[in-house]
């Protein structure tokens, strides 16, 4: 019987077999990657917002304390967003010209809430509490990022549940002297673990096993 | 926390921006109208909507995405960006994320509940009764609770109409100011106002204002459930009308005679409450109740004798035991039989061994006569003073309401009537049929009405005005005892409607007086200007005004009468026809709440709609069965209902509900069940004889929760009597209930340190009042499902009332059960998940993870306790903004698809945790109180940590009345019940004392 | 002598399981004739419209399903399963005769096994196929169904492996992948065989590359039927475990009446049972149509009508042990639960499942009914029809009547219901017309051996 | 016949009518020395692996390794996942409640088994090999249907063309067929 198949042909069948599993591994990893990805996690993207809002400028520059605008951070679950009223304390009297900040004095005058584009935005069932963390010694970079250096606001974490995890798995890891929450400059000494048992230890007790504490 | 700052705002400018009745838009119509639109369309009416409806377009290639595998990919699309909306100016004390709570009263059939409403960034969302209060005392019943819903009806009228057509305030107070002007000569002999009882100060001022204005008008004052019997019955007994207050804490001996005084009194949530604290835990102290009733009420299920008896005859049973206490009743030439005397010589043998200790209560809905013997007997046994006192009427005029509408629909027949207001009231609609109110009416040249709804009588009206709900107006009221009571709003108008102060501040010619000023300025008339802001405050801080009660009113009950006054029924002949408001409408003012239309009615857990009531006896002699539809002809008129049987009605009566067969007030009020005003009559408003009942050969399905009625011998409820509790306080947890000693299972046991919650239950305080159902139905956002739903046990309460019938199926004993998640130490649902949505806390919660739950519904098919309930549709409504904002932004609304059931309140246990942490202490007792628990008029349900043996409920758990529901099963529950005792007389026959032989 | 007589008898059987006078090459010509053939037989066109209109069935109400949610169907709290997994137990008994015949058969040496394993493994994967919808539709969630699958997700988040559902997971998958290749391992020779006959050269290029160029060195069949042996050998086990697994869904859950030990085993029996009634089911038609008299004998049909006689038997034991056990338990729910069934108002299905299950087999006690084509058949679509209702007994009058009677509630499927289970049957009538067709629906190779061991009796 | 003919050869194949035929002459050409040969048959034969004188196959052992390799993949990813990576409290069982992690692992098990199995074979056996010397002979299209051959390849050191051809013609073939490589 005449060949049906060219010598060619074993080779290309044995390539082709393996070229559909790496392909398949390779979809599978490329899943994987795209869901963590920046493009899907937001994360480092600063957003549009209605006033280009400087936290460098405000916390670095001028050195105003977090909880000067995010007041309810302390005894909330919400660390709250500053009414324009907060705003015009300040920009009533300087920059009270300045075109960027129009919208600022049009909410003010005309009582229309300045609509802020959410940057830090968890999934409707998932319940986070601010007061307790910053009261356990989590400062705000730990999960915000350096909010002192970004001229507009980005994402620093995914804030999906495994990043809530790798965190809730190892506390100690990531608290610091609950003095310094609002300290934006503060750095983990070497000696941290010795000079600070007690918080440590407090840490170590939050549960990840109970998942009705996020979830409810 | 989400756009909550944000939606209040918007809603409201949206309500603002609106003229006429059509829907508001709401934002997802911003987003995308056409689909918008066609959800309005199959959604509507919200709560009992068919669900069975497509979803949208992404959903759908969602899906299909799924069907296609793809669906993996589903996360790899980025999150979509969310506004985040905070206020311009900061508000006062509202701190974004924390609730604020806020004194106020409720009124229900005229006296007021004092309440604490939790405000969510201004909107109220729940409803807890305020501790202080009289007639509270920290608990409410299920009207209260459901209260908050009505707030955000959507159907509530939304703009003044003139003739249908949308119309101003402006407009219509110029034309109002018209038609009085041209009045004011004849002293306003043509103008009749209609109002609900005047209980309220402010409003009463008002109206006396008014009439002082038009010396010749009248004020008339009406509520379909009215209390003119009582006011009959204490001038007949004392010669003056005086409201009894009772203290069934002080009694030791209770004898109702038809009164349903744990649930349908005014002042019933404080007296359940007193009345419980005598037998909660049996002992000595141990109270003893004697009912007497004409239809199955809670308070006969509460009894330990119940004599059934037609509602005529209650007056001869009356008469007997006031003879038999020291009353001279004229002679009854029909005796009682001798079953009857038997009972009765016990009851009377019972009161005269424990004079000034008992207490004898007449129902609302029984004669002039039964009231006056009821009063005539408490005064021979003493017991005026001490368990009963009496007070001045609370509504200060206590007008005869049946009397008075008669009156003023003759005048309206005979065209004196020109100018007529309804504030409140929709008499088109529950007015007695044989006044024929709904053709008098037009009658009126002019017909103005007021209201929350556009309902029957607003239709018929020239002018309706949109009236404001109780959470949207500052008012002020009295409680049963008299106490003032504040009422203050916690949001702005809704509907822009207008407080009905403001609406009477109209009749009298004032130009836009504000609501909040013409209650200030009536209180300051009472307190005159030194430091008022301080009164005023403390007053609205507290939600009453301090040492209002009404002082005891020196009153001395006659100690005979004669035949004029006491004038025995002939003997009733065919069957009998009982007339009661409905348990959870009411007199049809709740028929647009879903909460309450879906709420099982006690006894009958019917749903959605109202029955004649028969009993199994009557209903094997007319060979119906439940569902027919009958044909039932009284007095006046017509209405085709279907039939319950419902073993304990008397054979010989049939009992029907008020409030349904509404045409008008709303999408879910309308076309449900039948009109039982049609068959009332002002002669004989609540039972009338001579009802004729014919099969039609149509079937109409009843939605009831519960179909079957007998614990099929099973020790659900565990109960005995005093006796047996006195010889063998363990009867509860007798051996066969733990057959293992030790612990059966293979594996170790999980260790709990730390908090464990549990809960105990105590089945003698729980009376079944279903105040905790609509409770927690109102904390977690649990949706209604409506009636096709409903008939296919797809009902979403996370705690339902089991109840169950024993004993004789004439007058069995009827048990509730409340059955709420069992947070199972081995709980069978946990371990058949195969994604682990449902897991346990180390604080021993048996958690639901609804957002990881695909929906196998293994869980519910291995939970012996079937308190999971499962979304098979998109049941919570999410395109009806208002009902958005009822919502307790602290409980996620569930999505279709997934499993759902009670949580112990763990959005409670959570805060209080951390407000614990935060202060570096543990959680103390009290400091978490579940919903149901808060709601609980009698304190029937107990929470707290299990491990803290000085916690209540760890106390409670060591009684020996302790016992876990089916724990042969192992399961480990972790709520367990107290086992109920009844303190029967010993003389007569145990339980249910005799059975009924019927007339 | 013994030994001898054994011959005999193998003489015998080896006879009555390969009728005609067949040599090698008759044998291939016959089978694959029906593949090659470029005409399409009246009936396999009527067949396969019919299945294709009931899979437009199925299409239609999984449709619906996704768009307008689980609600559709007449499940409630508390029959939380109904028509959904009923039918997803029954489509996976049907599957394990395949299997059996295939694995089991062939272990024990029986040689009658040869000219129905073919089908009966088709028929074991398109079964499968069937009811692996099951567990994806039964879903309030179908678009999350990976979950089930264990994978790095992004909560961080694993499945639940102490749930039988998710031992179902991987027994079902496992079972259709294994099933899947012992299929196609046996196939490979045959689409040679088909490769060298077929003078198309288009197919010659297919079979020739689906075949993965076979040419039945003596090395690779040596390979071969090791591999092929191995695959059998670790079927069988795998077979018993897959409805053990399914048996386990309900014993290990604490509802009464299914809370039993003996599931496991009589699970099995009666996938067996159901099993061997479909491939009568589909067998005697077949061999009608197709002329494979000489290869499907009587003493094929009359072999399996004697497997279903003897596994009806368990499946009988089964029943009376279930009821013996609730009543000498003397658990309350137990013994309540058991009463509804005998004279409860769920009697009729449960009398007619005695029927159906236990009293029509019996009939099978002679030969003479074995032997009669349209008593075996009724007898096999007696318990098809059977083995459905036992597990609509089981499934629904369990839950329907458990613990508190407060929440007793009755359950009535709806049109979705019914159309989706009809559309199953679409679906794998379907996938078997085209397979009839297109692909040689008995194993030529072993048919060729068979004929050597005819011609030389070892 | 020229040299470099024999270079572009890969065999001489004898066909036969018999399996039995083709087993002996099998084992013939064994006794003869011939190691490089192979024999091709519709359908396995009995004996043909012995006449050649194949070695034991190794298909079961890697049936067995996988088969290992399942059952402790199977455990540890529940072990890992239920004790180590996400101890969840699941109705009060242990983390580790290995009995209830047996199927799973019992099923993993068989499936890696199976995929040793049959992969194995196909590996070892050298498939897919669409292309083949032995498909140039004409007459080989018959094997699937009811013939039988036997292919001496030229590798084999003792291979001569002609001496080769006469032994296997001595062997009463149904013919033999040079198998151009």
């Amino acid at each position: 019987m005449p060949q049906i198949f060219h010598r060619s042909a074993n080779t290309i069948a044995k390539v082709s077999i393996f070229g559909t599993v790496f392909f398949l591994a390779g979809l599978g990893w490329y899943g994987a990657t795209i869901v963590r990805s920046p493009w899907t996690t937001r994360v480092g993207h600063a957003l549009d917002q209605p006033v280009p809002f400087s936290h460098q400028h405000h916390v670095e520059g001028l050195g105003i304390d977090c909880r000067y605008c995010h007041t309810s951070v302390e005894d909330s679950s919400f660390a709250g967003i500053p009414p324009t009223q907060t705003c015009m304390n300040c920009h009533s009297v300087m920059w009270n010209k300045a075109p960027m900040l129009e919208p600022v004095r049009e909410s003010f005058r005309t009582e229309e809430p300045i609509q802020w584009v959410r940057v830090h935005d968890l999934p409707d069932f998932v319940y986070f509490d601010h007061s307790i963390h910053v009261a356990k010694g989590v400062a705000c970079i730990t999960c915000h990022g350096p909010v002192n250096e970004m001229p507009l606001t980005w994402r620093q974490n995914t804030l999906r549940m495994e990043w809530c995890l790798q965190c809730h798995k190892a506390p100690e890891k990531q608290i610091g002297p609950k003095d310094k929450v609002f300290d934006v400059h503060w750095k983990k000494p070497a000696n941290f673990e010795e000079t600070h048992k007690e918080v440590i230890s407090e840490a170590k007790l939050g549960k990840i096993t109970n998942c009705s504490i996020c979830h409810r | 926390m989400k756009e909550e700052a944000s939606l209040l705002a918007q809603v409201r400018e949206k309500l603002q921006g609106l003229k006429g009745p059509q829907f508001w838009k709401s934002l997802d119509e911003l987003a995308d109208n056409e689909e918008f639109r066609t959800y309005l369309k199959e959604e509507y009416p919200y709560g009992a909507a068919e669900f069975d409806k497509p979803v949208d377009r992404r959903d759908f290639l969602k899906l299909m995405g799924a069907s296609l595998l793809l669906s993996g990919l589903a996360g790899c699309k980025p999150q979509p960006l969310e506004k985040i909306v905070p206020y311009v100016k900061a508000v006062e004390d509202i701190v974004p994320g924390k609730p604020l709570f806020y004194a106020t009263s409720y009124l229900f059939n005229g006296s007021a509940i004092g309440l604490l409403v939790e405000s969510h960034l201004g909107r109220p969302t729940k409803v807890e009764g305020n501790p202080e209060h009289p007639e509270s005392l920290g608990a409410t019943n299920l009207f209260a609770q459901a209260s908050v819903l009505s707030l955000y009806d959507p159907d509530r009228s939304k703009a003044v109409l003139n003739a249908g057509r949308v119309s101003t305030w402006s407009r219509f107070v110029t034309q109002l100011a018209e038609d009085l002007e041209s009045q004011k000569a004849a002293q306003g002999t043509g103008v009749r106002v209609l109002s609900g009882p005047l209980t309220s100060p402010t409003l009463l001022a008002q109206a006396k204002e008014f009439l002082a204005l038009y010396p010749k008008a009248k004020w008339v004052e009406y509520d379909p459930v009215f209390r003119d019997y009582e006011r009959a019955g204490s001038e007949l007994a004392f010669g003056e009308v005086v409201d009894p207050v009772y203290s069934f804490d002080k009694a030791d001996i209770v004898v109702s005679l038809d009164a349903d005084f744990l649930f349908s009194l005014p002042g019933s949530i404080c007296y359940a409450k007193q009345f419980i604290s005598r037998r909660s835990l049996p002992g000595d102290g141990m109270n003893r109740l004697y009912a007497l009733e004409s239809t199955p009420t809670l308070t006969g299920a509460a009894a330990d004798h119940v004599m059934r008896s037609s509602a005529s005859d209650v007056l001869r049973f009356a008469a007997a035991l006031a003879g038999k206490t020291g009353v001279t009743i004229p002679s009854d030439n029909t005796p009682l039989t001798p079953k009857e005397t038997e009972w009765l010589n016990a009851v009377a043998k019972d009161l005269n061994a424990n004079r000034g200790k008992c207490l004898v209560v007449a129902g609302r809905d029984q004669t002039p006569a039964v009231h006056a013997l009821a009063h005539a007997m408490n005064k021979a046994l003493g017991n005026a003073g001490t368990t009963v006192k009496y007070i001045s009427p609370v509504e200060e005029r206590a007008s005869r309401h049946i009397q008075a509408l008669k009156e003023l629909s003759a005048e309206l027949a005979s065209g004196k009537v020109e100018l007529l207001i309804t504030l409140d009231v929709n008499p088109v609609y529950n007015a007695p049929a044989d006044l024929e109110f709904e053709k008098h009416y037009l009658k009126a040249p002019r017909r103005v009405h007021y209201g929350l709804f556009v309902d029957e009588t607003a239709l018929m009206a020239h002018w309706h005005v949109p009236g404001t709900h109780y959470l949207e107006h500052f008012s002020d009221a009295r409680a049963f005892d008299g106490t003032a009571s504040m009422v203050q709003p916690l949001i702005k108008p809704l509907y822009a409607g207008k407080s009905p102060h403001e609406f009477a501040s109209a009749l009298l010619g004032k130009k836009d007086e504000s609501g909040e000023d013409i209650v200030i300025n009536y209180w300051k008339k009472i307190w005159g200007e030194s430091d008022f802001t301080t009164k005023w405050r403390r007053a609205l801080h507290a939600g009453f005004v301090q040492g209002t009660v009404s002082a005891p009113k020196n009153v001395s009950a006659k100690s005979g009468f004669n035949p004029q006054e006491i004038a025995y029924p002939a003997a009733a002949q065919g069957l009998e026809l009982i007339i009661r408001p409905d348990p959870s409408v009411w007199d049809g003012s709740f028929a647009n709440n879903s909460w309450l239309q879906e709420l099982p009615k006690f006894l009958t857990t019917l749903t959605w709609d109202n029955a004649a009531i028969i009993s199994p006896k009557l209903a094997e002699k007319e060979g119906l069965k439940q569902d027919d539809v009958v044909e039932l002809k009284a007095g006046a008129g017509v209405v085709e209902a279907s039939i319950y049987v419902l073993p304990g009605q008397p054979d010989e009566s049939v009992t029907v509900h008020l409030g349904y067969g509404r045409t008008a007030g709303g999408e879910l009020a309308k076309d449900r069940g039948f009109n039982a005003y049609r068959l009332r009559t002002s002669k004989e408003p609540s039972f009338l004889s001579g009802l004729r009942l014919r099969k039609t050969g149509k079937t109409n399905r009843l939605a009831s929760t519960q179909n079957h009625h007998s614990m099929e011998n099973r020790d659900l409820i565990r109960k005995g009597t005093l006796e047996e509790y006195s010889k063998d306080p363990e009867f509860a947890v007798v051996e066969h209930h733990t057959p293992y000693k030790g612990d059966p299972s293979m594996y170790p046991q999980y260790p709990y340190e730390g908090y464990a919650w549990g809960m105990v239950i105590n089945l003698n305080a729980c009376i079944g009042c279903n105040a905790c159902v609509v409770a927690c139905q109102s904390e977690n956002n649990v949706p209604t499902v409506g009636k096709k739903e409903v008939l296919n046990s797809r009902e979403m309460h996370w705690i339902r009332i089991d109840r169950y019938f024993s004993g004789d199926l004439d007058n069995p004993e009827k048990d509730h059960q409340p059955v709420l998640c069992m947070h199972c130490e081995k709980a069978p649902c946990e371990p058949v998940c195969p994604v682990g949505a449902t897991t346990h806390s180390d604080e021993g919660l048996n958690e639901m993870t609804y957002n990881r739950c695909v929906g196998t519904k293994y869980c519910s098919n291995n939970c012996p306790y079937k308190v999971r309930r499962f979304n098979f549709f998109e049941y919570a409504d999410k395109n009806v903004e208002t009902l958005k904002m009822q919502r307790n932004p602290d409980v996620t609304v569930r999505a279709r698809g997934v499993m759902e059931k009670c949580t112990f309140c763990v959005q409670r246990i959570n805060s209080a945790r951390i407000e614990a942490k935060k202060a570096d202490r543990r959680i103390k007792d009290g400091d978490v109180v579940t919903a149901c628990q808060s709601a609980c008029p009698t304190q029937a349900i107990v929470f707290g940590d299990i491990n803290d043996p000085e916690s209540a409920v760890a106390k409670l758990k060591k009684l020996p009345l302790n016992y876990g529901l089916l724990t042969e099963l192992n399961t480990v529950p972790r709520v367990s019940y107290l086992a109920k005792v009844k303190n029967p007389n010993p003389e007569l026959v145990p339980n249910t004392g005799v059975p009924s032989h019927g007339h | 002598m013994a030994t001898k007589h054994i011959k005999k008898s193998q003489k015998e059987t080896d006879e009555s399981i390969l009728g005609g006078d067949h040599t090698y090459g008759s044998v291939n010509e016959k089978i694959s004739s029906i593949v090659l053939t470029k005409e399409f037989k009246p009936v396999w066109l009527f067949g396969f419209a019919v299945a294709l209109t009931l899979f437009l069935v199925l299409q239609i109400s999984v449709g619906r399903l996704f768009t307008h949610y689980i609600g559709i169907w007449g499940i409630n709290v508390p029959v939380g399963w109904g028509f959904d997994i009923i039918n997803f137990v029954w489509w996976i008994g049907i599957g394990h005769a395949g299997t059996l015949i295939s694995a089991i058969l062939l272990l024990f040496k029986q040689q009658w096994r040869t000219s129905i394993n073919r089908f009966a493994e088709a028929m074991t994967l398109f079964a499968v196929a069937c009811a692996a919808l099951f567990p994806i539709l039964h879903l309030g969630r179908p678009e999350k169904f990976y979950w089930l699958f264990p994978y790095p997700s992004t909560f961080g988040v694993w499945p639940q492996f102490r749930s039988p559902l998710e031992w179902d997971v991987f027994a079902v998958s496992t079972y259709a992948t294994v099933s899947a290749l012992f299929w196609y391992v046996g196939l490979v020779p045959d689409l040679a065989a088909l490769r060298d006959r077929t003078k198309h050269q288009g197919l010659k290029v297919l079979y020739g590359v689906l075949c993965l160029g076979w040419r039945g060195s003596a090395r690779h069949w040596f390979r071969y039927e090791t591999a092929y042996l191995l695959l059998a050998g670790l079927g069988t086990p795998l077979v018993l475990s897959v409805h053990s697994i399914i048996g386990l869904d309900f014993a290990t859950s604490i509802v009464p009446g299914w809370h039993a030990t003996i599931f496991p085993p009589y699970f099995v029996a009666g996938a067996i049972f159901a099993g061997f009634a479909m491939v009568i089911t589909l067998a005697v038609p077949l061999r009608k149509i197709y002329h494979l008299e000489d290869f499907i004998t009587m003493k094929h049909l009359d072999n399996m009508a004697k497997v279903m006689l003897a596994t009806g038997m368990l499946v009988g034991y089964g029943y009376a042990m279930e009821a013996f056990m609730a009543f000498y338990s003397g658990n309350n729910y137990e013994i309540a639960m058991m009463k509804n069934r005998l004279i409860g108002h769920f009697a009729p299905f449960y009398w007619a499942l005695i029927v159906c299950n236990l009293l029509a087999p019996q009939i099978l006690w002679s030969k003479k009914a074995r032997g009669n084509l349209v008593i075996l058949y009724i007898v096999a679509m007696f318990v098809n029809v059977g083995m459905w209702l036992e597990r609509y007994i089981i499934i629904v009058t369990s839950l329907a009547r458990d613990f508190i009677p407060s929440s007793w509630h009755d359950y009535a499927p709806t049109i979705w219901d019914w159309g989706i289970f009809l559309g199953t049957f679409g679906l794998f009538f379907t996938l078997f017309f085209l397979f009839i067709r297109f692909v040689p629906m008995i194993s030529v190779f072993e048919m060729q051996e068979l004929v050597h061991k005819k011609k030389h009796g070892h | 016949m020229t040299h470099d003919e024999e270079e572009k050869l890969y065999g001489l194949m004898a066909e036969f009518d018999t399996p039995e035929a083709l087993v002996q002459a099998a084992e013939r050409c064994r006794k003869e020395g011939y190691k490089k040969m192979d024999g091709f048959s519709p359908f396995p034969v009995h004996g043909l692996p012995e006449a050649l004188g194949l070695p034991r196959n190794k298909v079961p052992l890697v049936t067995l390794c996988m088969a290992i390799l399942g059952a402790l993949g199977g455990f540890f990813l529940q072990y890992w996942v239920n004790v180590i990576d996400y101890p969840l409290n699941v109705g009060g069982r242990p983390y580790n409640s290995w009995p209830a992690f047996i199927p799973v692992t019992y099923e993993c098990t068989i499936l890696f088994a199976s995929f040793g199995a049959v992969f194995g074979m196909f590996t070892m056996n050298g498939l897919p090999k669409p292309y083949h010397p032995v498909f140039n002979v004409e007459r080989f299209a018959l094997m699937t249907n009811d013939r039988f051959f036997i292919c001496i390849e030229a590798g084999d050191s003792l291979f001569e063309l002609t001496r080769t051809r006469r032994l296997l013609e001595s062997l009463k073939p149904h013919g033999v067929y040079e198998v151009p490589s």
